[in-house]
C-alpha cells in the first residue's frame, strides 16, 4: 500500500486506465466505448510520462548551454507519449467513422443491437 | 506543486468515473474534455510542455471536435429520417 | 558491410513508399504497384536469407547514425528471413487468387485504396518481423491493426462493417494490454531495445528483484497478443470477419496477420524476457490450457457451421490453439514445432480460403456446404487443390500438417507432465478435423449431372492455388530440412 | 423385424451417415421404401431418392440436433452473471496492475533504472549529434526516427480508412446533392457573429501553428501540435463560411499532393539518412548553428512535412465526417 502512495501519478494512470478499460468493454454505446478507449490511452501515457519525471528538475530544451544530465529530466518517455498521442487519435477517427456508417445503416449506436441486426441479415448490402 | 497535483489527479479520477456514468453522450464528451484540459496541466506540470502542448492541440481540440461533429451527423441522420417519414405520412 | 544487408530495410520502407503511391494511381497502377512490390520482397527475402546461412549468424542494421541502446535497429536471421519469405509469397499468391473478387467486391473507385491497404499490411508484417525494438513494435501493430481493418470493412455490407468495428475493439483492447506490458517493461529496465532488455531482464531474475512486476509483464504481453491473434476465448471477431471479408482479406488475415502476432510473441519470449525466465514462469501454463480449450472448442464450433467460409474460420482458430499449446509446452521442442506449425498453417489455410472461392463460384457463390455438392467437376482445379489443402489441416502423410502434428506429438514426450492431456486433445481434435474437412471433401466429389460452371474462376486463380498446392506439398516432404533451418533460426534468437 | 426398422434411425450408423450427409441418410432410400410399405394407408407419399441427392428431405438426426444445441443459449442464460462477472474481471486486472504498482520504482526519483546511459547521452551529447535544442524533438525525430516515421503512416492509414468508409462516389450527382442538403440540416448558415470572431481570430491561430511547427527543435511543440493548431483554425474556418469558401483552396487533388509530397519526401529523407548511418557513410546535411532557425539538419524540413500532413489529415477527416466530399 506505501508503494502506492510513493507513486501516485501512476496509480491514478492505473485507474483511469482501468475506468477507460471497462468503458471501452462494458459500454454498449459507441461514443461511450471511443472515449473510454481515449481515456484508456490516456492513463496509459500519465504512466509512461511519469516515468520520466525526476524532482526538480526541468523540462529537456536547453537553456544557456548547459548539457548536464542533472540539469533536465528523461526525454525518452515524452517522445514516446507524443507518438503514441498520434497512434490513439488516428484510432479514434477511425472509430467514430465506423460509428457513424454503422448509424447510417442502423440507426442505433448499441453495439449489441448493431451486432444482433448484421447477423440477421445476412451478407448483402 | 506539492499541493496542486494530488487535486488534479483526483480532478481526473472523478471526471473519469463522470464519463463512465453519464448517459448523455453529449456530456460525456465535454467532460471528455475538461479531462483532457487537466491532462494538459499535469503534463505542464511534470515538465512535459511538449505533450502538453500536444494534449491540448489534440485531445482537447481535435478529438472533440471529431466527436462532436459525428454526434452532429448521428443527429442529421436521426431529422433527416424523420422528415422523410413525415412526408410520408402526408402523402398517404 | 554487404549490400544485401540493406535489403530488409528497403523492403519496410518501400511498402509503405508504394502504400502512399497506391492511393493516388489508378486501380490498375495500383494492382502491379502492388504485385512489383510483393514480387520485389519475395526476391529481397531469399537473398538475405541466403547470406545470413552463408554467413551462420544474424546481423544487426543501424537505423540512423547512432548504435543500438540509442538509436533504432532491425535485425535478421533465418527464422526471421524465413518468415518474411513466406509471408510475402502467401500474400502475393493470396492476391493473385483472389483478384476477381476484389474488383468485383470493391467499389471500382476505391480498389487501389484496397491495394494501399495491402501494401501498409505488408509494411507492418515486415517490420514486426525484422524489428529489434519494443516501442517500433508497438507503432507497427497499430499500422497493422487499422490496415486490416481497412481490409475487412472495403466490401461495402454492413455486416463487414459491423465486424471491424468488432475487430478494432478487440483489437484495441489488445493493444493497449501490450503497450502497458511495454510501459512497465520500460519502467523496471530502462531500454526499449529487444536485447538489452534481456540482459537486464536475466541480472533482475537472477537477484529475485522486480518478482511481480516481470510476471505482470509475460502476462499482459501473452494476452495482449493472444487476444489479437484470436486465441479461443477472444476469438468472437474473427468468424464474423471472416464471414463477411473479400476471399483474399480472409486468406490474408488468417495466415499473415493473426500469425504474425504469434511471431511477435515467440519473439518476445526469446529476445525480450528470455527464455529462462519464461521457463520459470507460471503464466505458459495459462496458455498451454486456452491452447488446448481452444484446439476443441474451435474444432467443435466448426462442426456446427453451415457456411463453408465461417467453417473454415473456425478451424483457423483450432489451429490457432495448436501454436500456442506448444508455447505453452515450455519446452524447446514445443516452441520449434509451433513455429514450424505457423508455415504449415499459412500455407493450408490460405490454398483453403482461395480454393472455397472457386468452389462457391463455380456453384453460382453460394456458400453454404449443402449447395457445395459436386462442383469439384465444375472447377477441378479448385477441387483438388482444397483436398490437398484440407489434407493439410487434418495431418495427412506427405503433406505440411502430417510434420506440425507429429512435431507437436513429438514434443509432447519431452514435458512429462502435459504428455497425456497433450496427446489426447491431439488425437481428438485430429479425428474432429478431419471428420468436418473430409466432409466438405465428400460433399464436393459427389457426383452430378450438369458440369458446367456458373463462374469460370480463371487463370490467375489456377495458377495461385496450384502454386500454393505445390508448396503446402513441398512443405511435407521436406518438412525435416525446413525443421533444421528452424532449429538454427530459434537458436538465433536466444 | 418392424421393431428393428423402428429403431434405425436411433441407430449409430444412420446417425453417422445423416451426419457426413449434412442431415440425411444414405439408407434413406431403403428406409423411404419400407415406410412407403407400413404406412401406405396414411397415403404419405414420399419419393425415393438417390443417397446423394437429398436436400429436401427434413432435417433430423445427431448432426441436425447437435446443430440447433447452441452455446450463445446457454450464455444467454448466464446473462445476469456474465455482467457481473466482467465487472469482476475487469476489477482483476485493475487490482493486479495496482499491486504490480506497488512494487515499481519510486516516482521522481533519480536513481530509477530509466534514467541510466540512454537518456545521458540524449541529454549530453544531443545538440552536437542532432542540432536540436529541444531534446524530445531531437529524441523522435533523429535517435529514434524509425518509430516517427511508422507513427506519420500510421495517421496516413488512419486517413485512407476514413476515405474508404466515408467519401462519397464523385460521379454520382445525385448522392452529392442529398449529402449537401444532408449536411445543411445543422449547420448555422452566415452567422454574423461567428463570422466576425473567425475572421479575428483563425490568422492568429495560424500564426501560433506555423510558429510551433517552425520551432519545433528551438521550443516546444512540433510538426505535430502545430499541424493540429492548423488543422483546428481551417476547420474554424469551415464551420463560419461554409463549403463554398474552402473548396475554392482546399480540394481532394491539393490533399493528395500534398501529402504524397510530403510523406514521400519524409520517406526518401530518413531513407537516406538511414542508408548512410548503417553503411557508415558521411551523411552531407549541415547541422548548423544550435539554437539558429536554420539548423538542426533534416529536423527542421521533417517537421514541416510531418505539420502539413497531420494539417490536411485532420481537415480531411472533418470534411469527411461532416460530408463525405471537399466541395
Amino acid at each position: 500500500m506505501i508503494g502506492l502512495f510513493n507513486n501516485l501519478e501512476a496509480t491514478t494512470a492505473i485507474i483511469v486506465f482501468g475506468i477507460g478499460f471497462t468503458t471501452l468493454m462494458l459500454n454498449r454505446n459507441m461514443i461511450k466505448k471511443i472515449i473510454g478507449f481515449d481515456m484508456m490511452d490516456c492513463g496509459m501515457y500519465l504512466f509512461l510520462a511519469s516515468k520520466g519525471y525526476i524532482e526538480g528538475r526541468l523540462a529537456p530544451i536547453v537553456v544557456n548551454g548547459i548539457t548536464d544530465m542533472d540539469a533536465y529530466i528523461n526525454p525518452i518517455p515524452a517522445g514516446l507519449v507524443l507518438t503514441g498521442i498520434v497512434v490513439s487519435v488516428s484510432v479514434s477517427a477511425v472509430m467514430l467513422s465506423l460509428t457513424i456508417r454503422l448509424y447510417r445503416k442502423y440507426h442505433t449506436l448499441d453495439i449489441d443491437e448493431i451486432m444482433m441486426r448484421a447477423r440477421e441479415e445476412g451478407d448483402d448490402e | 506543486m506539492s499541493f496542486l497535483m494530488p487535486v488534479l489527479l483526483l480532478f481526473l479520477i472523478v471526471c473519469a468515473v463522470f464519463v463512465a456514468f453519464t448517459k448523455n453522450p453529449l456530456s460525456a464528451i465535454i467532460i471528455y474534455m475538461a479531462f483532457s484540459l487537466i491532462m494538459s496541466i499535469i503534463w505542464a506540470l511534470m515538465q512535459s510542455p511538449d505533450l502538453a502542448i500536444t494534449e491540448a492541440a489534440v485531445g482537447a481540440g481535435v478529438t472533440s471536435i471529431l466527436m462532436f461533429v459525428a454526434l452532429k451527423k448521428i443527429h442529421a441522420i436521426d431529422v433527416k429520417e424523420t422528415k422523410e417519414g413525415k412526408e410520408d405520412k402526408d402523402n398517404e | 558491410m554487404d549490400f544485401v544487408q540493406n535489403l530488409p530495410f528497403f523492403g519496410i520502407v518501400a511498402a509503405l513508399f508504394f502504400g502512399v503511391l497506391c492511393s493516388v494511381v489508378h486501380r490498375r497502377a495500383a494492382e502491379i504497384l502492388t504485385y512489383l512490390l510483393l514480387g520485389f520482397e519475395v526476391v529481397a527475402s531469399v537473398l538475405v536469407l541466403q547470406f545470413v546461412i552463408r554467413t551462420g549468424s544474424s546481423f544487426t542494421y543501424m537505423m540512423g547514425h547512432f548504435p543500438a541502446p540509442w538509436g533504432n535497429e532491425i535485425r535478421a536471421g533465418i527464422f526471421e528471413c524465413f518468415t518474411a519469405f513466406f509471408f510475402s509469397a502467401t500474400m502475393l499468391l493470396a492476391l493473385v487468387g483472389g483478384r476477381k473478387h476484389i474488383y468485383h467486391e470493391v467499389e471500382s473507385t476505391k480498389v487501389n485504396l484496397y491495394y494501399t491497404m495491402a501494401c501498409l499490411l505488408l509494411s507492418s508484417i515486415l517490420a514486426l518481423i525484422y524489428t529489434n525494438d519494443l516501442f517500433t513494435a508497438y507503432v507497427f501493430v497499430e499500422i497493422n491493426t487499422l490496415s486490416a481493418a481497412g481490409l475487412i470493412m472495403t466490401k461495402r455490407s454492413g455486416k463487414a462493417i459491423a465486424a471491424a468495428t468488432k475487430y478494432m475493439v478487440m483489437s484495441l483492447l489488445g493493444s493497449a494490454l501490450f503497450l502497458m506490458g511495454i510501459c512497465t517493461t520500460y519502467d523496471i529496465t530502462g531500454h526499449l531495445l529487444m536485447s538489452n532488455i534481456k540482459e537486464a531482464m536475466a541480472a533482475l531474475h537472477a537477484s529475485g528483484q522486480y518478482a511481480v512486476p516481470i510476471s505482470v509483464i509475460i502476462g499482459l504481453m501473452s494476452i495482449g497478443l493472444a487476444i489479437k491473434s484470436a486465441l479461443y476465448p477472444f476469438h468472437t471477431w474473427l468468424p464474423d470477419a471472416h464471414g463477411s471479408a473479400s476471399v483474399s482479406t480472409s486468406a490474408i488475415l488468417s495466415a499473415l496477420v493473426s500469425e504474425v502476432y504469434m511471431f511477435l510473441l515467440i519473439k518476445i519470449f526469446y529476445r525480450v524476457i528470455g527464455w529462462d525466465v519464461v521457463q520459470d514462469n507460471k503464466i505458459m501454463n495459462v496458455l498451454y490450457l486456452f491452447g488446448i480449450i481452444a484446439m476443441l472448442m474451435g474444432s467443435i464450433h466448426a462442426l456446427r457451421e453451415s457456411d463453408i467460409k465461417q467453417m473454415i474460420a473456425y478451424s483457423s482458430i483450432a489451429q490457432f490453439g495448436y501454436i500456442f499449446m506448444g508455447i505453452g509446452l515450455g519446452t524447446a521442442f514445443g516452441m520449434q514445432a509451433a513455429a514450424f506449425h505457423l508455415f504449415a498453417h499459412a500455407s493450408g489455410k490460405a490454398l483453403v480460403f482461395i480454393a472455397q472461392a472457386g468452389l462457391a463460384d463455380a456453384n453460382g457463390g453460394d456458400r453454404r456446404i449443402v449447395a457445395l455438392k459436386g462442383t469439384a467437376h465444375k472447377n477441378p482445379i479448385a477441387g483438388l487443390t482444397f483436398t490437398v489443402g484440407a489434407f493439410s489441416m487434418v495431418g495427412i502423410p506427405f503433406f505440411a500438417g502430417f510434420i506440425s502434428k507429429y512435431n507437436f506429438a513429438t514434443a509432447a514426450l519431452y514435458s512429462p507432465n502435459k504428455i497425456v492431456i497433450t496427446l489426447v486433445t491431439l488425437a481428438i481434435s485430429t479425428v474432429l478435423n478431419a471428420i468436418y474437412f473430409l466432409r466438405v471433401v465428400l460433399r464436393i466429389y459427389s457426383p452430378i449431372e450438369d458440369k458446367k460452371p456458373v463462374i469460370r474462376s480463371g487463370f490467375a486463380f489456377g495458377l495461385a492455388v496450384t502454386v500454393m498446392a505445390i508448396g503446402n506439398i513441398a512443405l511435407g516432404v521436406f518438412g525435416s530440412n525446413v525443421m533444421e533451418y528452424i532449429i538454427s533460426g530459434l537458436k538465433m534468437f536466444g | 423385424m418392424s421393431k428393428k426398422r423402428e429403431d434405425y434411425e436411433k441407430s449409430f450408423w444412420y446417425k453417422i451417415s445423416s451426419f457426413v450427409n449434412d442431415g440425411k441418410s444414405f439408407a434413406t432410400k431403403e428406409i423411404k421404401e419400407e415406410k412407403h410399405i407400413v404406412e401406405e394407408d396414411k397415403s404419405i407419399n414420399i419419393v425415393p431418392m438417390s443417397p446423394w441427392d437429398t436436400e429436401e428431405i427434413e432435417r433430423t438426426g445427431l448432426y441436425d440436433s447437435y446443430k440447433h444445441w447452441s452455446f450463445e443459449g446457454i450464455l444467454k442464460r448466464a446473462q445476469k452473471f456474465y455482467g457481473v462477472f466482467s465487472v469482476l474481471v475487469c476489477v482483476l486486472i485493475i487490482g493486479i496492475l495496482l499491486y504490480s504498482i506497488s512494487k515499481l520504482p519510486r516516482f521522481g526519483n533519480a536513481e530509477n533504472p530509466v534514467n541510466n546511459e540512454v537518456s545521458k547521452r540524449y541529454i549530453e551529447q544531443g545538440i552536437e549529434e542532432t542540432g536540436a535544442v529541444n531534446i524530445v524533438t531531437g529524441m523522435i525525430l533523429d535517435y529514434r526516427a524509425f518509430d516517427t516515421l511508422g507513427e506519420s503512416h500510421v495517421l496516413f492509414t488512419a486517413c485512407i480508412v476514413v476515405f474508404i468508409l466515408l467519401r462519397l462516389d464523385s460521379k454520382d450527382q445525385k448522392t452529392l446533392e442529398e449529402a449537401e442538403a444532408d449536411d445543411r440540416n445543422f449547420e448555422p448558415k452566415n452567422d454574423t457573429i461567428l463570422q466576425k470572431v473567425t475572421r479575428l481570430l483563425v490568422p492568429p491561430v495560424f500564426i501560433f501553428g506555423i510558429y510551433v511547427i517552425l520551432n519545433g527543435h528551438l521550443s516546444p511543440g512540433g510538426g505535430f501540435s502545430g499541424g493540429a493548431i492548423i488543422g483546428a483554425g481551417l476547420i474554424l474556418y469551415l464551420n463560419a463560411f461554409g463549403f463554398k469558401k474552402t473548396g475554392k483552396f482546399f480540394t481532394l487533388r491539393l490533399h493528395k499532393i500534398i501529402s504524397i509530397i510530403a510523406l514521400g519526401f519524409y520517406s526518401l529523407s530518413k531513407s537516406y539518412s538511414f542508408f548512410t548511418g548503417a553503411n557508415h557513410l558521411e551523411s552531407f546535411i549541415p547541422k548548423g548553428t544550435p539554437g539558429n532557425i536554420l539548423s538542426s539538419g533534416l529536423i527542421l524540413p521533417l517537421n514541416i512535412a510531418v505539420g502539413m500532413v497531420v494539417a490536411c489529415t485532420m481537415y480531411g477527416f472533418y470534411v469527411m465526417f461532416r460530408k463525405g466530399g471537399y466541395k
